[in-house]
This record gives structure tokens, C-alpha cells and sequence, in this order.
């Protein structure tokens, strides 16, 4: 097993993808020699050639668009988007073909695309290079939505996403990609969307958290008998594990880093709010971005969900 | 102030078959009698079935309808150029060109009507689902043609829009894209002159749309569209091109929408009956005819005998497309994902039991 | 006072709009001569021209783009578009421009934007004529979401969406459009945003709704004594109300057509469950439109949520 | 097969100013000696304030910073020719148009620090805040433009994009309303030959940028972009024909990309040295500086005094830029709507109470 950080363990799950199963083309901006912005896929145009690792003209709509007909024809495109605040453009052809073609068709046609793309804070980089809008995605019937949060979860999860026959949205948390390295298995192998990870088992209260937000958690929860559930699929989540253990800690907390209205720890609290209220002993809390347009990099730490704001909620919520 | 010229372009328009019937031999297309039949009837099954649909509508049994009548020279001749392996990416007003390809017309009524089943092509007809979201599709059509360019596969991609359609942003990126990756792509555009209520000037400042191609390094032609055999030449001329990975080519079939938008729209709004008048004598079906007479070809006999013939046919598809049981609210669920999430699978109960 | 249906009380706020304030510029597809598909406009062109009542070309994003630009210019334009299923491709002008102009240059420049679009089932229309995606709309800090639900409250929420100095999405419910008819106050005036309407006193428990749906709940709910809140304003939303109402009654069901997870009944639950989960003594519950891609009329009334499921959860809510 | 020819379109390409400092007489524009001075003294202070941005991000203090060395003609020569009523909606890489608007250079050294403070332009200059998505803000250029036609000012919206831009759809839809409602607009795009690493011919089969015009029916040239008289000319003309009602113009400056993208690229790994070499001749810089010499302008003494003078000024600068405050959190709240919900004003007070 070779030790790689998150970029190089999607690197490596793409080089096998293409190794695999030569359904799977390559496409975005700068993907090609350049390997990408962040080098997610360094050396595959080098071995697989411009046939399968295209390099795009400038066109968010146009990449996303021109793969849902790739896939419809029978190919696994994964396209590249740059970041996750230049995908707003292509959304039209997210909500409106990606996820309806097999339900337009009636079965005939259908998407089996990936859209990967860096997303999330903590970065320093400029305006819409840290979006985290994942929730938008999330109430979009016909597409899922995946987070990795560790090198070998970012791995398996990008191959089930290309093995799954409908689009599914792989957001890559970019403070996470080169932040930590671990053991990640050499051959490819798949870890199965749809399913939540306890990431540490705890018994005082529930913190669900997802991409680079559980790294968060897991430092500042450490004093705490926390059960911290890794959700790494938001689109369909994994209502099982998180009811289980909202009945069984009876406090719920969730962290995200998106604007608080309308972020997919909404849906979450909703869930449980709607399912396991009455194991509940608290109010469920969310500690998450402020309802603010996203700050540039000298104010950012101040809207991003800090380890201190997290430690306040959990002793806030143990109070009761 | 002068200046160097560094580029030069030029847009041709093609007609050859004018209003009395006369056709230009050099331009003709090799095409048997009994193609020209075929064309023929083609265009009038397309006038007939588009007819019966209006009169569906009226009597409640089809929802809001957009008509192709007029539009039949353009759908027909460029449908007919197509090849059973090729893949059409329509637009929604595209009635003649699925004749073409004998998509059951059964399935376009029930379409109609409200019934997602009527978009399900049959195995070996390629056609993907009518664009409702005004020209998003040439993307598709783009994407598919890059996937058969990769794989080797003997297909050209067929995409059909509107004048309208022609200043959405997405149509731009897939002409684009199709002229970067020279892809086997047709992109034939009917230019009705009106998009709803918006009129050809008022839609772009450009004098002819063919020349959007020039913006992406790829071939525009104009062409009569109510011209059935000058369609037909621009579009085979342009799929053989495409085939033989000389890449992608903007038709401009220049016709008339001569109905109201919809059936949920009065035209009398907003236009002008004498611009109507003017076009009914450019009408596609009556000059076809008229060739096909002075071709001896065919008869005010042959008329009335495959106007009964389509008539009986029309009543046999009304038949069948009113005679099909409603879809399932189970359907709803079964085609969102390949499989159902816990949520999903409560709700569809829950459907299912309660009921709407 | 006249009596008028939703799209004349529309039709005569816009009249009003531009009027009172030559800022007032309408622009959007078929406007003009044809006075809107749904007749929204309907003689305004003749009276105010074609300098004040623009027919676009065919181009959402380019409509909403215009309009940022305009706005920041100084006008206040109210952008026309032809239904919510087209705005998708607007999206990247709504949240990266209109939502942000004023945070990206510290309020020198600002969007005191309209955009009216029809939106919501219930009338057998066409693919994409029948969304009701406006979850996706509150979760984007810098823009506002009302939706009226009645003639009065129509004009006054849309004079009030013109004269507010930031970008507001006016969701106009196509059901509603001529399905009732009111007494609507002949002068201009405001219904102020940002606050919920007790549509009818109760006590037993809460219903939330907005749109279309509020009709199918006041039906649904006529025998039960129960609170009916119509939230009118999405975003930002009347929390005081939400929650003085869910304390009192202890019991709170939401209503709205948009598929369950991620909708805004999400947020509303959620916020609930935060702040006023001690006075609750039922679970949350969400009747919605179920997680599918939005069917074409042969099968919609499977999917909108029908006085029979509103009725099911309100006995189920009163059983605890 | 023959047609007939139905519109003809060719695009031009304007040059003045040679590399070894002659210039066209017959084109030059009207320019007095001090406004040509005025011209290099722009072009100067451009690169001189860009390398010591370059210089503060390596350092650690600055962030991200996307150079215009080698597009300082194509940046002050547009830049120059624009009216202080005049909008101005920029890309990401234009330090040199900022520059000639006298947008104070401590706020772009701020808004590269991520500082949002940076983008606040003062009263009196029209700049819109930099555009980081790309191509999306033609619009906004377009509907400033319509306000002011409406209102009958005297302003013209010029947008700044790159070669990049011209492939995203709404760079189309853009020119295609300017076109339809004939706007006083004028797009300049610099095409620096690279979109990060997707070379020009990777970006677009066009011959040129300059017959995207073509496709929207606007005005479209192509000028020497290292050439700042040829811009200033070429921008001059298009804004009189703006002002004068005569609609808009797509303006394509030939130029390079001399730097990476940015500070976060490295352009080695995708582009040939010998290419940046090859542009190294073409100089914007040195060629105004000959000319001004051939002329009697200028000395080696005057550039020795002119860089001397510009060092200083920078250094104030930066000491003005960094000896600025840090924004407040409250700000994060106070510019996102004009008020704050009752959400927003809990979460401040805990942000202010809790920090970071
Ligand atoms: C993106 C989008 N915007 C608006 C509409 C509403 N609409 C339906 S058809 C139409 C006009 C289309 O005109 P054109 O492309 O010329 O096609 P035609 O109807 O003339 O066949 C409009 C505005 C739509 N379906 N999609
Ligand atoms: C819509 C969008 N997509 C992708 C990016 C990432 N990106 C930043 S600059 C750039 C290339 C832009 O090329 P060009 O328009 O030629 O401008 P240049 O950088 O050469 O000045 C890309 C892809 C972006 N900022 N916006
Ligand atoms: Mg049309
Ligand atoms: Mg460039």
C-alpha cells in the first residue's frame, strides 16, 4: 500500500478508471498537460492520450452538456469543473438533463457521468474558489452527491461514483488535498455510495459532519464521548446510521461549513427531527457558515466553523 | 479608417425547387421516383398527423400542442438524410423529422397528452427526448458525437432548433465545441422567423443566422426551407462531411411557422395576417406537388388515394395512443435512479396506498 | 376596489411600478406586444413602449445578466422569466452577480432587482413548465424569495420586491393565477417582506405553507383547529412567527409541492427543531412532493401533495 | 455544388506601431506629444506596479495574482481612450485599464490580499468590481449600457475579457442583445493566446476572435494588441461610434500572456519557451519607447528619471496598501443586503463575540 494524500489517491482512482474500462473519458479545463489546477490528474494525458483526456475550451455548461451526451451514447465521462463556484452555469444542465434523462427517456437514455470538483474553504484563495453549496444539488431528484473525507474514502468512492449508471456530483474538499496522507490500498476497489462512516463511535451525542468539516470535528470533539458520523454521500444520505445514532446519544449536531439557511444540515435536522424527536433530549443544533456571502481570505476564518464554536455547541447541547 | 483584411467569409443560400414546381438539374440531388414519392407522402403524412393533432387538442384529448404546419419541407428533407444509425437530438416542433425515422406517432401523441412513455424511442430508432428547455440539446448532440468520433462508430449527430434557440449561450458552446473537436455534427436550424412573440430581427442583429458558424470556425449554409430537395442536398451534403470526419456544419432552412405558437398561444397578438398570407404561397407541400405533376409522377387520383390511406392510418394511431392504459405512479420513482433510496422506497408506498 | 385575480393584481402593480418611478424598466420574453404568456403584462408595452417594456431575445442568463447591469446602473428593473424551469440557466448570474454585486464592492454598486417567474404544478403543463425549486434560491445569502399567495398580498409583496434596494426572486404560483378572485385595493401599496401571515388562527397545531399550497391546506384543514401560516417571504423568513406559532401548538406539519429532501420545509424544520424543540410534542412532519423528477400531467397528482396526505398527517400530528 | 452568395463578411486587422518604433502616418491617431508620453509613462507604470506585485507575492504578502506583463498596450492603449463617464467592466488582468482610471493601485494590492475593500471603487471612477467568472459580466457591461441609452447619458460600457472568455455562452448572449438593442457597448478582448494552459487554437476553430462579431451582426476587428496606438485607435473609433448611437463593437487585441497564469501556475509545463521568446521581440513597451525616441521624445535620462519617479511612488503604495487596517467581520454582514434578517444579526453578534 503506497501513502498518498487525497489528490493523489483520486489521481490514482482515476488512472484506473481509464485502465479499466475505456468507457471512461476524461474532460475539463486544463486537465490535459497541465494535469490540472491541482494536479488531480497529473500524468494521464501523458499516458492515455488527448482521445480520452480532453482538454476543454473555457465552457462550464458546455463541458457538463457535451459529457451528458457522451454518457447517453454509451460513454462514462468524468468531467473536471475547475472549482465548485464556476459550476453555477452549468446547473441548467445538471437539473435539467443529467438527472432527468433516464426519467425523460423513460430508461432508454441514461447519465452515468461524474463531475468532479475541488469545493470548500479554509484555502486562501479568491472569490468563488471556496463555495460550498453542496445542498443545492442535494434536492435534486436523479443526481447524487458524494464528499470524500480521507485519501483511501476518496478512492473508493470515485470508482463506485464512475461505476454508478446515474451523474453523480463529486465534490473534492480542497483544504483536504494535501492536508493529511494514509495508507491507501493499490488495486481499485469500491466503496459503496449511499452509506454513512462512523468515524469515531461515542455514546454522548451525535456530530455529522462531511469533507473537510469532519477533520474539524474530530480535533475539536476529541475530549468528548462524541459518536461523529462521516457522511461522505449527502444525495441519498444515509438516514439509517444517523437515525441509530440520534436515538441512541439522543444530541444531534451538525456541522457544515455552507451558509446556515437552506444547507443540507437542514435536511439533516429535518430528518431526525421528523424520525427520532422523541429520543431527542435537546435541541438540534447546527453549527455552520454565516448567511453571508462568502468572504475573501482575510475574513474567512471568520465565517468558517471553527473548533471553538464546535466545542461551545457541544457543551451547550450537553447541558441539557 | 483603413485597415488590413486578414479574413474573408461568405454565406450561400441553396434553393431548387421554386414555388411553380421548376427545379435548377444542376443543383438537383440524385433521388429515384420513388424516393421523390416517398418525400411526398412524408411531407403530407407530417401536414396530416400534425393536423389531427390541432383537432385532438380542441376536442381535450392532447395538451398544448406546438403545430410544425409549414414546417414540413424542412423536417422531412433533412430527416430523410439521415441514416437508421445516426442520432437525432429534436427540438419540440419536430414532427416530421421522427416520421422520418418511424418513431410511432402513436408515442408523440401520448407525449402530448402528458405521458413521459412517448419519449421512450424504441430500441434501434436514436432519437433522444423532445428539448423542451429551448437549446440546451446541441450540447447532447455534440457529447454523443464525440462518443461515436472516439469509438469509430459510422454516426453523425443530428440536432434540430429554432431561430430562437440560436441566442441561448449553450447553442455558442456546442458550436464551439464541435468546431475544436471537429465532431460529426449537424446542427439544422429552423428559422420560422418568430420565436413566440419575438420576431427574426428582433431575436438577433445578425442578417442571416448561418453566418453564427463563422464565430466558431465552422460551415453555415442557408437554405430554402420550404424546399424540400434543397434540405435534402444541404443536410446530405453535410452528414456525408460529417462521415467522412470533415466535421460539423449550421444549417439555416429558412421557413415560416405557420400556425400559432402552441395551442396555447393566439399569434393574432402580435402578427402581422398579411406576413402569413405571404408564406401560404411559399407553402412546401403544394410546390413538391406540383414537381411531382409536371413529372407525371402523380395525379389528383394519387392524392386522394394516399390521403385516404394516411386518414385510415391517423385513426388507427389515434386508436392505439387512446387505448393505452395511463401510466403507473410507480413510474415516477422506478426511472428517477437506477434504484431507490429508504426515502424513495417510503414514498412510493405511501403513493401507491394513498393515492393522489 | 377592483376584484381581481392573481395575474390582473400582478398586472396592476406592475402598471403602478412604472408610474410612479421612470427606474421601473420591464424586460423579459414575450412582454411586450404579446403581454407575457400569462398575460402579466398585458398592455403595458402600448402604454409605456418599448423603451420601458423590452422583448428579449431568447436567453435567461442573458435576461438576468442585463438586468444586473441595468440595476447597478441605477434602474430597477423587473425581469420577466417565462417559467422557473428556465431560470436554471440563470443561476450563475442570480448567485455569483446579482446576490453578491453589493458584498464584492463594499455597496458601491447594488442590484435592486426583480425577477417574476411562474412556478408550481397543478395545471397540466408541459415538461419544466411546472417547478418549484425554490429551495435552491434560499440557501443563497444576498437575495430575497417571496412568494404571494393571494391577489392582494401580490401586489403589495411585488411593490414591495421593486422598491427593496437588493435582488428579490418573485415566484408567481401559476395555479393561483386565475383561481381566485378578491377585493384588491385600487392604490399603490406595500406588503411589507420578510413577514408571515397567520392565514387563520388556531391551536391544536401549525400548518406551514406558501403558494399555491396554502389553498390546498386551508381546504384540507377547514375542519381542524389548527394555525395555518402563510410564510409569504422564503427568504429571508419570518422566524418570530414560525416559532411563537410551534410553541403554542406544540405540534408543526409543513406543507409545499417541491420534493421532500433538501426543500425549504427542510429549513423550516430544522430552525424549528433548534429553537423551539421543548414545546414540541409530535414530530415535525413534512408532506411534500415526493423525491422523483417532476412528472408530466398524466401522473402530477400523484406527486402534489393532496388534501388526503395533508389531512393523514394532521390526524397522525393530533394522535400524540 | 454552386449556390448563391447571400452575405459577405470580412474582419480587418488595424497596426500602427511597428516593432522597431515606425508608425503608419497615414493612421496614426491624433494624439498631442504629452498625451504619447502620457501613453508610455501608463505603460510603464503598468509593469513596474505588476512585477512588484509579483515581487509581494513571493514574498508571502500578497495571495494569488495574475501578471499582465507583455498586455500593457492592450490595456493602456483601451484604457487611455475611454471618458471619465465611461463603465468599465474588467477581467482579472487589468491592471493597465485600472491604471489609467486612476483607481488608487494600494486598493488592487488590497483586493489581491483578500481584501474585499479593494473592489469598492471610489466615487467619480466607474469601475465594476473584477470579474472572476469568466466571461459572465459582458452582461452586465451590456445592461449598463442599455440604463444609460434609456436615460440618454453620455456613456459608453466598455467589458475587458480574454481570448478564454469568448467561449462561454453568455460572452454570446451578451453581444447578441448588444446587437439587438445596438448599445452603446465596446468588448475588448485581449487575447493573450492562453486560457491558463488551452492554447487559442485549443479554444476555438475561428481564424480569428474578431468574426465572433459576425454571429451577433456587431462590428468586429482585430488589432496588433501590442501595438498601444493601433488599441487606442481602434477603441477610440468604437467609442465614438458608441457615443454617437451607432451601436457596439468587439475589439480583438493580439497579444501574449508573458507571465504563468498566475502565481499559482506554472506554464513550463504546458508551453513551448521559444513561443515566449518569440513574443519578446514583439514588446509593447520597448516599441513605444523607440518610437518616442525616433521622435525626440524621450531619453535615457528621461527613463532613468521616469522609473527613478514610479519606484517611489510604489513604494508609498505598498506601505499605504499594507499599513491599512484589516477588515472587519461585521462587514461580512453588513454588505450582504441592505439590512440584516433577525438570523443575521445572532450570527453577528456571535461572530463578534466568539472570533475566529
Ligand atoms: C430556455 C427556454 N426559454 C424559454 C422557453 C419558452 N419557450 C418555448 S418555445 C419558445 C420560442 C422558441 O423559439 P424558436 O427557438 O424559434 O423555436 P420555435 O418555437 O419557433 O419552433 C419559448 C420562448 C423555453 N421552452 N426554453
Ligand atoms: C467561468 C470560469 N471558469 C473557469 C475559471 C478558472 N480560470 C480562471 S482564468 C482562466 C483562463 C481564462 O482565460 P482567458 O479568458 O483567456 O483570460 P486570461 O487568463 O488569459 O487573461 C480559467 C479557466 C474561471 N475563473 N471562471
Ligand atoms: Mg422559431
Ligand atoms: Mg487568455
Amino acid at each position: 500500500m503506497a501513502v498518498l494524500n487525497l489528490v493523489q489517491a483520486i489521481n490514482e482512482g482515476l488512472r484506473q478508471a481509464l485502465e479499466e474500462d475505456e468507457r471512461v473519458l476524461l474532460l475539463g479545463e486544463d486537465i490535459g498537460k497541465d494535469g490540472g489546477v491541482f494536479r488531480a490528474t497529473d500524468g494521464l494525458y501523458e499516458v492515455f492520450g488527448e482521445q480520452r483526456v480532453l482538454d476543454t475550451p473555457l465552457a462550464e455548461s458546455g463541458i457538463v452538456g457535451l459529457a451528458v451526451g457522451m454518457a447517453a451514447y454509451g460513454l462514462r465521462p468524468v468531467a473536471e469543473i475547475q472549482f465548485l463556484g464556476f459550476l453555477y452555469s452549468a446547473v441548467d444542465q445538471i437539473f435539467t438533463h443529467a438527472a432527468r434523462i433516464r426519467a425523460r427517456s423513460r430508461g432508454r437514455y441514461s447519465c452515468p457521468l461524474v463531475v468532479r470538483t475541488p469545493y470548500g474553504g479554509g484555502v486562501k484563495a479568491p472569490e468563488l474558489h471556496e463555495e460550498s453549496s453542496e445542498a443545492l444539488f442535494c434536492h435534486m431528484p436523479g443526481i447524487k452527491v458524494v464528499v470524500p473525507s480521507t485519501p483511501s474514502n476518496a478512492k473508493g468512492l470515485l470508482l463506485a461514483a464512475i461505476d454508478d449508471p446515474d451523474p453523480v456530483l463529486y465534490l473534492e474538499p480542497t483544504r483536504l488535498y494535501r492536508l493529511l496522507k494514509e495508507e491507501v490500498p493499490d488495486e481499485p476497489y469500491r466503496t459503496p455510495l449511499g452509506k454513512a462512516r462512523i468515524a469515531r463511535a461515542g455514546h454522548q451525542l451525535t456530530i455529522i459532519a462531511w469533507g473537510s468539516m469532519l477533520e474539524v470535528v474530530l480535533r475539536a470533539a476529541k475530549d468528548y464521548d462524541a459518536e461523529i458520523i462521516d457522511l461522505m454521500t449527502l444525495s441519498p444520505f444515509d438516514r439509517e446510521t444517523l437515525l441509530e445514532s440520534a436515538r441512541k446519544t439522543g444530541r444531534v449536531l451538525i456541522v457544515h461549513e455552507a451558509a446556515k439557511t437552506g444547507g443540507f444540515g437542514a435536511e439533516l435536522a429535518a430528518t431526525i427531527a421528523e424520525e427520532a424527536i422523541m429520543s431527542l433530549r435537546a435541541p438540534i443544533r447546527r453549527v455552520t457558515g454565516y448567511d453571508v456571502v462568502p468572504p475573501l481570505p482575510l475574513l474567512e476564518d471568520h465565517n468558517l466553523p471553527s473548533t471553538e464554536r464546535i466545542v461551545a455547541a457541544i457543551e451547550d447541547l450537553l447541558r441539557y | 479608417m483603413p485597415k488590413t483584411p486578414i479574413a474573408q467569409f461568405q454565406i450561400d443560400r441553396l434553393s431548387i425547387l421554386d414555388p411553380s414546381g421548376q427545379i435548377d438539374e444542376d443543383l438537383m440531388p440524385e433521388l429515384s421516383d420513388s424516393q421523390l414519392l416517398q418525400l411526398y407522402e412524408l411531407l403530407t403524412y407530417t401536414r396530416m398527423a400534425d393536423q389531427r393533432a390541432l383537432d385532438l387538442q380542441r376536442e381535450g384529448r392532447l395538451g398544448t400542442y406546438p403545430s410544425s404546419l409549414g414546417q414540413e419541407a424542412a423536417q422531412v428533407g433533412s430527416g430523410f438524410a439521415l441514416q437508421k444509425n445516426d442520432w437525432v437530438f429534436p427540438n419540440f416542433r419536430e414532427l416530421g423529422v421522427f416520421l422520418c425515422q418511424n418513431y410511432p406517432l402513436e408515442l408523440i401523441y401520448r407525449y402530448w397528452t402528458g405521458d413521459e412513455r412517448g419519449l421512450q424511442s424504441p430500441e434501434g430508432i436514436n432519437i433522444f427526448p423532445m428539448c423542451i428547455a429551448v437549446g440546451t440539446h446541441v450540447l447532447h448532440a455534440a457529447g454523443a458525437a464525440l462518443a461515436a468520433k472516439y469509438r469509430g462508430d459510422d454516426m453523425v449527430a443530428a440536432a434540430f432548433l429554432g431561430d430562437g434557440a440560436t441566442s441561448k449561450g449553450d447553442f455558442h458552446e456546442a458550436l464551439n465545441m464541435a468546431g475544436v473537436y471537429q465532431l460529426p455534427l449537424v446542427v439544422i436550424c429552423q428559422n420560422n422567423q418568430w420565436a413566440i412573440s419575438v420576431s427574426r430581427e428582433s431575436q438577433t442583429a445578425s442578417e442571416t443566422l448561418a453566418q453564427k458558424a463563422i464565430a466558431h470556425g465552422i460551415r453555415g449554409i442557408q437554405v430554402d426551407g420550404n424546399d424540400v430537395l434543397a434540405v435534402y442536398a444541404a443536410t446530405r451534403e453535410a452528414l456525408e462531411r460529417a462521415r467522412s470526419g470533415d466535421g460539423p456544419t449550421f444549417i439555416e432552412c429558412e421557413t415560416y411557422r405557420m400556425s400559432d405558437h402552441t395551442t396555447a398561444d393566439d399569434a393574432r397578438r402580435y402578427r402581422d395576417p398579411q406576413e402569413v398570407a405571404k408564406w401560404q404561397e411559399r407553402d412546401p407541400l403544394l410546390r413538391m406537388r406540383r414537381f411531382l405533376e409536371q413529372q407525371r409522377l402523380w395525379s389528383h387520383g394519387d392524392q386522394e388515394q394516399l390521403e385516404l390511406t394516411l386518414k385510415e392510418r391517423l385513426s388507427r394511431v389515434v386508436k392505439a395512443a387512446e387505448s393505452t392504459a395511463p401510466p403507473s405512479a410507480e413510474e415516477m420513482f422506478r426511472y428517477t435512479c437506477h434504484a431507490l433510496s429508504s426515502r424513495q422506497q417510503e414514498q412510493l408506498k405511501e403513493c401507491l396506498n394513498g393515492g393522489p
